[in-house]
């Protein structure tokens, strides 16, 4: 019987396999599909410090092997959150993945001290937001921005901070670098890719923010590479994502350098993906006498 | 509840250019099934987001859609045989009230919306009430499923250009049954939907719409297939298609 | 009868439809499928100043909707494209488009100067490859570089320069700017994402050198976000290209801001596609009213 | 000159665990294959690339390939029934020159590579030849086609562990029948392939192998498909094998 547990940041988790922010709600509507601890952990919808209505529609366009979504991050607040999700999903024999979004440093700092004290497991910033302040340039895009919001928000975390990463730039590892120097405890990538889809008969955008998050197999390719990248570049966990479908991608997934993983959009085309994938994964590594998942992370040999 | 089933194609008939029923056996979505509640169909390896498609009807185990090709999913779609199997998610979302709609119903449907009015007529009439139907079409090829429902109650078809039946809009048959009424229902495009509600409301009926967004996860997850509703604070706040619909009462949504 | 004919930067092309550099050989090989004259124009495999012999084995990848390559820019050289090569694509009526690839910015210079005296309607320059004079970054991710590069050659150039952009750039309208203030006549973009794949089972990556360009379908919306993107910012005509596979992709293209077109990936699917593409666009336009290809540039309504 | 055919199916026969015969209706491949030659056939939407496989045989318009479960597209490909049509580039790439194997010579295949050997040993007997086969199998699970060799000419059967035939490689056979052979040609894996090109180098015999490489385009213009060779100079230039090979004669090979 292999061993599919992972130490992440001191958490224990069951095994590897965790859900990607923002594709998988608080749990409630995957978890009539099947039963929520068999999951390693939890990622919930990204949080803002008060509700967002979120983008009006059309917030999807399909591509080929992939989507694009603009949700814009609609969620009910951190307070309601808190209030009303973590008691159901304490119910589960999961981890709790909180995922905290903000549009400018206080507001980070402000979500991850609350957040601190409410009993959820890890703390996942994601640094893809605009920067109200800097002209809406994201955070994740600059060293100089990751630095300052990351080391503003590590020094309210009471629990590990996972800093998540925005694939949209010329030099992953130089933002990883920024982050874990600025104190983040672990790093989770890759967010969504900037795409765009037309319609051609209207001849206008599909999605109404015109541009979008590009998520789903097609990108996996890059997250394998970003990942790689990642792992010799800085020397904390890694939370690895982007276009996850089998156990076979939780492998090359974990081979890259990921110490977890979780999957996000494939969701949408099988409820049950991630009860196959870790299913795949045990029978693959018993297969392969791979005794612990362990031994998979960063094991490439390159 | 909903359900992941292998759903057997049955039959796969052409109803017209384009049009297409689909009967599957789907003994546990067929359990559970609401009338215009949605089934979410994985149309082919090439396409990684299943497609939406409300329920026509059922009958025992067999289960029936109707749809019309649009891009490639419903082409896929409509290239199934009986013998194949389908990926199926449903039943899904929330249909139609019909103890709400009162004793003497008007449903209405336009276009590819008119199938999911079908078992809505019938569970109406099953529930004692006395439905009419309005089935508006762009023309006489578009006309579809005029025969049942005109098996369930009394029906009024018409074309937009003439071509068959009565020329003219659903809404222009809706006013004439308005008197009698006690309350409507439809399903259609959108500026069909809206004008039909502005109407109802004028006659103080109760109305109920089943809306129309692209989707992700069908199921109330990733929050893609948002409706614009009015909030309590007079602003628009989003209802998710999918989950809190596709039927929506008209008075809630922010046309 | 739609009117399929474009102006790209002075040379007329019968149709916007070409062909993606590395994809089509020089041409040969595909022309036993299809006429050439078919086509707007052909992108050749991109040169170097002397023959170059490319990677190791395994050159190739496949990932969902696209692949992965590293060939290594294997081909024959300047002078032997220009000896053998010119000769057999001048006997179909279609435009040639040299790409030229270099790993400093005098090796740049050296081979503008050199095709633009040679048989060719444009100069395709590539600047997604490693400037060995700077650490092996690529010259077209750093706006600086592009500059310099850009500029160089365009001082030999005789010909139409088109400079190809890198798609692995946090910000792609800052380089296009770069280049087109260094004076590039148009842009061509994109070229291919920077992804990776792991052989599972022999726990290497698949590619020989271990990273590689993706291509295909699957970056389709990433190519459409930077060409629209591209098209705000500067003012000069673009070769849009990025997984374009049908009639309907090329429409999208178009709308999103391309002046002509280049598939590469598909054809590897379907030798026919090219033909198959330009006889969809022809019957889209046709039903939709469309006189000419040219009131499609840009003309998304966002 | 290469095709696009669309090609029926006309038989999908199971040979063993993961082994598959596919005949298909190809009228125009068969009319120009030849021995060694290879066809690039599409294997479903879910994947981009086609997948190389090479011409094991064909009779009149019936072109035979046989083939073994690896991935996606292979599996996909044993999914194929009767009826079903191939999208099927071909025939592709250089061959074997049985000319210049001289009158006796020696056709080796190594698991999945023994399928382009029948045809050969066919085209070698047509031409006149006395050919001889070795085919060398992991275990008696994974035999193929050994009464079709036999059929054709003498054939020789090794399995690795000794559970079907004779115990051993197919160069512990090659090395006995080198004495009266006049030329060695060969499919089968790399290290299969060296060793075999090593002991015919020794006996001053030409051979030729078979290579195997990821592929793009499958016809020569992508490039991809890059197999070591041993340049004039000494140094090494890649071949290509979808164009320039899948066969190579052995002393080119920088292995
Ligand atoms: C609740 C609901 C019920 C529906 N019931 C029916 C029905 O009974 N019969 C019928 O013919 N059609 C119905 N539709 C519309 C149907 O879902 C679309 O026609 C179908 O998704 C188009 O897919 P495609 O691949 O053919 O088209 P494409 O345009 O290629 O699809 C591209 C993407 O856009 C989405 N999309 C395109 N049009 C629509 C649309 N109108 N609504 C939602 N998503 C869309 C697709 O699902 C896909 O993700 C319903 C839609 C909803 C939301
Ligand atoms: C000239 C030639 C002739 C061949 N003839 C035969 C034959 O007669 N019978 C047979 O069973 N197999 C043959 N092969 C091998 C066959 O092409 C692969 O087994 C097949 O491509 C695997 O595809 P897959 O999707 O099942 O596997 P996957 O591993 O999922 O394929 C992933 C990708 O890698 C490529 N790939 C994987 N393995 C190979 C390989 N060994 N060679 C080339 N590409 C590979 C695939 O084409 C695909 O692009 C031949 C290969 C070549 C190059
Ligand atoms: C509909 C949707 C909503 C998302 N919302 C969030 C979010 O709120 N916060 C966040 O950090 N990432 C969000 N993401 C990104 C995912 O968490 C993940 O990083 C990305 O989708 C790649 O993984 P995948 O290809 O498995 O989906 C969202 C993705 C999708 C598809
Ligand atoms: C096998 C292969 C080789 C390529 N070689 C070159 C090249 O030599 N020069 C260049 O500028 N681009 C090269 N490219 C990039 C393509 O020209 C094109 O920009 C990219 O593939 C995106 O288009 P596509 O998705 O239609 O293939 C190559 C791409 C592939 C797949
Ligand atoms: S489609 Fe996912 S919430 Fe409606
Ligand atoms: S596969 Fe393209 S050159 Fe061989």
């Amino acid at each position: 019987m292999a061993d599919l547990r992972v130490n992440f940041c001191g958490v224990e988790l069951k095994n590897p396999l965790t859900t990607a922010s923002g594709t998988f709600g608080f749990g409630h509507e995957y978890g009539e599909f099947f039963d929520l601890s068999t999951l390693g952990g939890i990622g919930v919808k990204g949080l803002t410090p008060t509700e967002r209505l979120g983008n009006p529609a059309p917030r999807i366009a399909e591509t080929p092997s992939g989507i694009l979504n603009c949700v814009g991050l609609q969620n009910p607040g951190i307070d309601r959150f808190i209030a009303e999700q973590i008691p159901f999903l304490r119910r589960y024999d999961t981890a709790i993945i909180a995922n905290v979004s903000g549009s400018t440093v206080e507001e980070y700092e402000g979500m991850v001290e609350k957040i601190s004290d409410a009993d959820v497991d890890l703390i996942e910033m994601n640094i893809s937001c605009p920067n109200v302040k800097c002209g809406g340039m994201a955070f994740g895009t600059q060293p100089a921005m990751v630095e300052e919001v990351v080391s503003a928000a590590k020094r309210k975390a009471k629990k590990p901070l996972i800093v998540k990463l925005s694939p949209n730039v010329t030099d992953i590892t130089e933002i990883a670098r920024a982050a874990v120097a600025a104190g983040a405890d672990a790093l989770s990538l890759i967010n969504t890719l900037l795409g765009m889809r037309i319609d051609i008969e209207t001849r206008r955008p599909i999605l109404s923010s015109v541009m979008g998050g590009l998520s789903g197999p097609a990108v996996f390719p890059v997250a394998v590479r970003m990942v790689y990248q990642v792992r010799r570049a800085v020397d904390v966990p890694i939370l690895g994502m982007g276009g996850i479908r089998t156990g076979r991608d939780i492998v090359e997934m974990l081979l890259a350098g990921a110490d977890a993983v979780a999957m996000g959009t494939v969701l949408f085309a099988d409820p049950l993906a991630p009860v196959k994938a870790l299913q795949e994964l045990e029978a693959w590594m018993d297969a392969h006498g791979v005794k612990s998942v362990r031994e998979l992370s960063g094991a490439v040999e390159a | 509840m909903s359900i992941q089933e292998n759903c057997r194609v049955v039959a796969n008939t052409r109803l017209g250019e384009g049009l297409y029923a689909l009967t599957m056996h789907a003994p546990a979505i067929c359990a559970q099934a609401q009338c215009g509640q949605f089934v979410h169909i994985a149309c082919g390896e090439g396409n990684l987001l299943r497609r939406p498609i409300s329920i026509c009807g059922w009958q025992g185990d067999a289960l029936r859609v109707v749809f019309q090709t649009k891009g490639e999913g419903t082409k896929w779609l409509a290239a199934r045989q009986a013998g194949d199997v389908l990926d199926v998610l449903g039943p899904l979302g929330h249909g139609f009230g019909v103890a709400a709609l009162g004793a003497k119903p008007v449903l209405i449907g336009g276009g590819i919306g008119v199938p999911p009015m079908l078992q809505t007529a019938k569970a109406a009439k099953d529930a004692g009430a006395q439905p009419r139907a309005v089935l508006g079409f762009r023309n006489r090829g578009a006309v579809i499923l005029e025969a049942d429902f005109q098996a369930v109650c009394e029906t009024f078809v018409t074309t937009d250009d003439g071509s068959y039946a009565r020329h003219g809009f659903v809404t222009d048959v809706l006013k004439e049954l308005l008197a009698g009424a006690t309350g409507v229902a439809a399903c259609g495009p959108k500026p069909m939907l809206k004008a039909i509600a502005a109407l109802a409301e004028d006659a103080g009926l109760p109305c109920q719409v089943s809306m129309e967004e692209r989707m992700g996860c069908g199921i109330g997850a990733c929050l893609v297939c948002a409706c614009a509703l009015k909030a309590e604070n007079g602003e628009t706040r989003y209802g998710h298609v999918c989950k809190d619909g596709p039927v929506f009462d008209a008075k809630e949504v922010a046309w």
